[in-house]
């Protein structure tokens, strides 16, 4: 029987690689896969919490964090496409337009 | 244990099954295809030219496999595996009828690997991976037409997958149901769901032939703008790991058909279920091969436009309509 | 003013809707699915035997009593624009040929033949005829260096047959190269 | 026992695509890596009994978000983007931070009580499709409809951000 200790640990371990690749990298499209990531471990928290307590809570929430996770790419492509149509940048610290 | 046995055992026909069926599909589309044209179709390899798959089996072992200099090496070889994987893996929950009874063993088998409570959206949700091997195929041979290919059969994929599953949640509405066993046990006694159901039928059929690649959808390979398209620059055994993922698909995308729409293993009494399924999926099968030697292949945008301003809206409709009747 | 713009095209619109027009090619194809195909099963059963007028492999006739009608006059060679022609013509009073000079040797490289037909033209005494064999692929080099014993003897089609049709053929394969034997007797038409 | 074996091979499988995610130099490769950590994070959730979840897992990251990445990245020219050197000198003090929130964690949660919190025997949750159904269109239908409306601005937001020309 796996103990509900090693699903939070994995899931601390994920996000921890995700807030490294949030910091760490300078490819936007890379910063927008590491967010997903952290996303998703937050997932493992819940679904590990909603089966060891026996409350489907956690899992609707997954399926909502999925769902504005989905919602969330879909907006975070358009701009990255619009972004790169008018500056061809896919560095984050070139993009200092908001900067004034 | 005997269980866990039973379900290897299953496991490992299936597969073999699966594996075997492109090579008489291959004769028979060759077969059929020469017959429309007025022509005979391979002859020579064999009576009827009925070894001609073995042949070409052989020739695509010992061909060279070639991998291009500029291409992204890794991915170019784990391309055709990543296509060829989803298309095996949604057969664990397809069933092919219900219970038999062994013959000698007396013991009851049932006639599918899984029972998923979640069968149809599992089935739809490996089926939307597919499109991995064929993208990646596209990008990773680093040239232009492949590129092309896979950029086309990603938009259509995401295109039609929407049309697809929509057309599903019509049959799955009436039934109550995801599980594919429970939908064809809702369907016995000649309740088909394509007499409740036809334009979930017609939408799920057109938007199914767009899903597998099939002509008149076949933008992804179009041989005249695009020569031959993802999997241009393959060839040998990899190319034939494409070449057997598209037959599977087209066999399973048969299936699903005749399980959503067509009643399953449902038929008249004399013969068994498993006969009356294997004759369904078969007459699918010719009907998709008929139709790719009959129509000339859509436009992009023709493709897109169909997708999007007709299968969408008409899938949306459905849903709308077969709500209303439910309540 | 033409209101045919505005008409509403009930039948049309219906057409589109029950896929008539796309029925109705699927029934065209299917009729031809179980229709007569028209492929020749070539080298296995089936061969097609060229009209007259065909140019084939060159082939030396005999007259009547069977005597050589090659009187070796050379011109045939001097008209060849490939020059693949050799004859060389000799004295011969034993009565093989009609007149008393006759080739010594009459030699055509086919590899070098184009198969124009001027040497048919240029003969004087009818002697040399382009003939109905086309399958002259071959795997050595001496299949295509062909002498005058071997144009002397008769081909498989007889001149003087019509052609035009398909007949019985088997495929008889030796180590020079693939042949096809035809079988005159069961004859049928193109299509 | 074998649950705990499955465990351990999909963990491993999960944090080694993790760590490939945001180290690999090809966004491609980050793609697919990506990919391969999502399907053990839905097997993941097979074993917690949510198959559910794991099918819309499947379904929404690796057969949506994921294709669209792909299709992204195809469409904009990443040579020269994908050739960054991303751990730089002065970026030591991100690594060490990180470090030790890890190990803040692991210790908070190794001296909690969650070990007490054992696996039910025979759970009333089997995780089917009608449990969450029914959850998801009575007690929660409110937050359902916030999200349907979010899905409908992010869908037209991105058909606004994705034209041509803005007006």
């Amino acid at each position: 029987m796996v103990p509900l200790s090693w699903y939070i640990i994995l899931s601390a371990l994920l996000f921890i690689i995700g807030t490294a690749g949030v910091l760490l990298r300078r490819n936007i499209l890379i910063i927008l896969m590491s967010l997903e990531l952290i996303l998703n471990s937050v997932n493992i928290n819940l679904v590990a919490f909603s089966y060891f307590l026996q409350d489907l809570r956690g899992q609707i929430f997954s399926i909502f964090v999925i769902t504005i996770a989905a919602a969330e790419v879909a907006i975070a492509l358009g701009i990255l496409i619009a972004l790169v149509r008018n500056k061809a940048a896919l560095n984050v610290d070139e993009i200092q337009t908001m900067k004034g | 244990m005997i269980e866990l046995l039973l379900i290897g055992i299953k496991v490992v026909v299936v597969t073999l099954i699966v594996f075997a069926l492109p090579l008489p599909l291959t004769y028979i589309e060759r077969k059929v295809a020469g017959h429309i044209q007025v022509r005979l179709g391979p002859y020579r390899v064999g009576p009827h030219g009925i070894l001609q798959p073995f042949a070409d089996m052989v020739k695509l072992m010992f061909k060279e496999d070639i991998i291009p200099a500029k291409a992204d090496p890794w991915l170019f070889r784990i391309a055709p595996v990543i296509a060829m994987v989803p298309a095996f893996v949604v057969f664990a929950t397809i069933p092919f009828g219900e219970k038999v009874t062994l013959p000698i063993l007396n013991y009851e088998v049932n006639l599918y690997i899984s029972n998923m409570d979640t069968g149809i959206l599992y089935i739809l949700a490996i089926a939307g991976l597919s499109v991995y091997g064929i993208i990646l195929g596209g990008w990773a041979s680093n040239s232009k037409y492949p590129l092309l290919g896979g950029l086309r059969s990603s938009a259509q994929m995401i295109s039609y997958e929407l049309a697809l599953s929509f057309a599903c949640i019509g049959v799955v509405m009436i039934v109550n149901s995801l599980s594919l066993v429970d939908i064809v046990k809702a369907q016995s006694g000649w309740h088909w769901n394509i007499l409740y159901q036809p334009v979930g039928f017609v939408i799920f059929f057109i938007a199914g032939l767009a899903e597998i690649n099939r002509i008149p959808f076949d933008l992804p390979e179009d041989e005249g703008t695009l020569g031959a398209g993802y999997h241009a620059e393959y060839s040998s055994m990899r190319f034939a790991f494409f070449m057997l993922t598209e037959y599977v698909a087209m066999v399973s995308m048969s299936i699903l058909i005749v399980l959503l729409f067509l009643g399953g293993w449902d038929g008249p009494a004399f013969l068994p279920g498993i006969v009356w399924f294997l004759l369904k999926v078969a007459m699918l099968i010719y009907i998709i091969i008929w139709t790719r030697f009959t129509y000339p292949r859509y436009r992009y945008d023709q493709l897109m436009s169909i997708g999007w301003k007709i299968l969408l809206p008409l899938s949306l409709a459905n849903i709308l309509i077969t709500g209303l009747v439910i309540i | 003013m033409n209101r045919n713009h505005y008409n509403f095209d009930l039948n049309g619109l219906l057409k589109k809707v029950f896929f008539v027009d796309l029925i109705q090619g699927l029934f065209i194809t299917f009729h031809y699915t179980f229709s007569k195909t028209i492929t020749m099963k070539y080298p296995d059963e089936e061969t097609w035997i060229p009209y007259k007028r065909f140019r084939g492999l060159h082939t030396l006739n005999k007259n009547k009593e069977g005597k050589e009608l090659c009187v070796g006059c050379e011109l045939c060679q001097k008209s060849c624009p490939t020059q693949c022609i050799t004859v060389v013509p000799m004295q011969d009073t034993t009565g093989k040929g009609i007149a008393d000079r006759v080739a010594y040797r009459w030699e055509i490289n086919l590899l070098r033949c184009m198969f124009c037909g001027l040497c048919e033209d240029a003969c004087p005494t009818e002697a040399l005829k382009l003939g109905r064999e086309y399958e002259l692929a071959g795997t050595s080099m001496q299949r295509h260096l062909l002498t005058k014993e071997e144009l002397l003897a008769p081909q498989a089609v007889p001149a003087e047959f019509e052609g035009g049709v398909i007949v019985k053929a088997r495929l008889g394969t030796d180590e020079t190269g693939i042949k096809v034997v035809p079988d005159m007797s069961v004859q049928k038409r193109w299509w | 026992m074998a649950e705990q074996i499955f465990f351990f091979v999909f963990a491993i499988l999960a944090v080694g695509s993790a760590i490939a995610v945001v180290s690999l130099r090809n966004p491609v490769h980050s793609v697919i890596s990506l990919m391969v950590c999502f399907l053990q994070m839905a097997a993941l959730f097979v074993m917690l009994r949510s198959p559910f979840i794991a099918v819309v897992q499947v379904f929404v990251y690796v057969g949506a978000v994921l294709v669209l990445f792909l299709f992204v990245i195809m469409m904009l020219d990443i040579a020269k983007a994908g050739m960054e050197r991303f751990v730089s000198g002065g970026k030591l003090w991100v690594i060490a931070l990180l470090g030790a929130l890890l190990l803040e964690m692991v210790l908070m949660i190794s001296r909690s009580r969650l070990s007490a919190i054992t696996a039910p025997a025979a759970g009333r949750l089997t995780g089917t499709v009608r449990e969450v159904g029914e959850a998801l269109f009575t007690k929660y239908i409110l937050p359902f409809e916030v999200v349907s409306l979010i899905l409908l601005v992010a869908l037209l937001g991105a058909i606004v951000l994705g034209r041509k020309e803005l007006r």
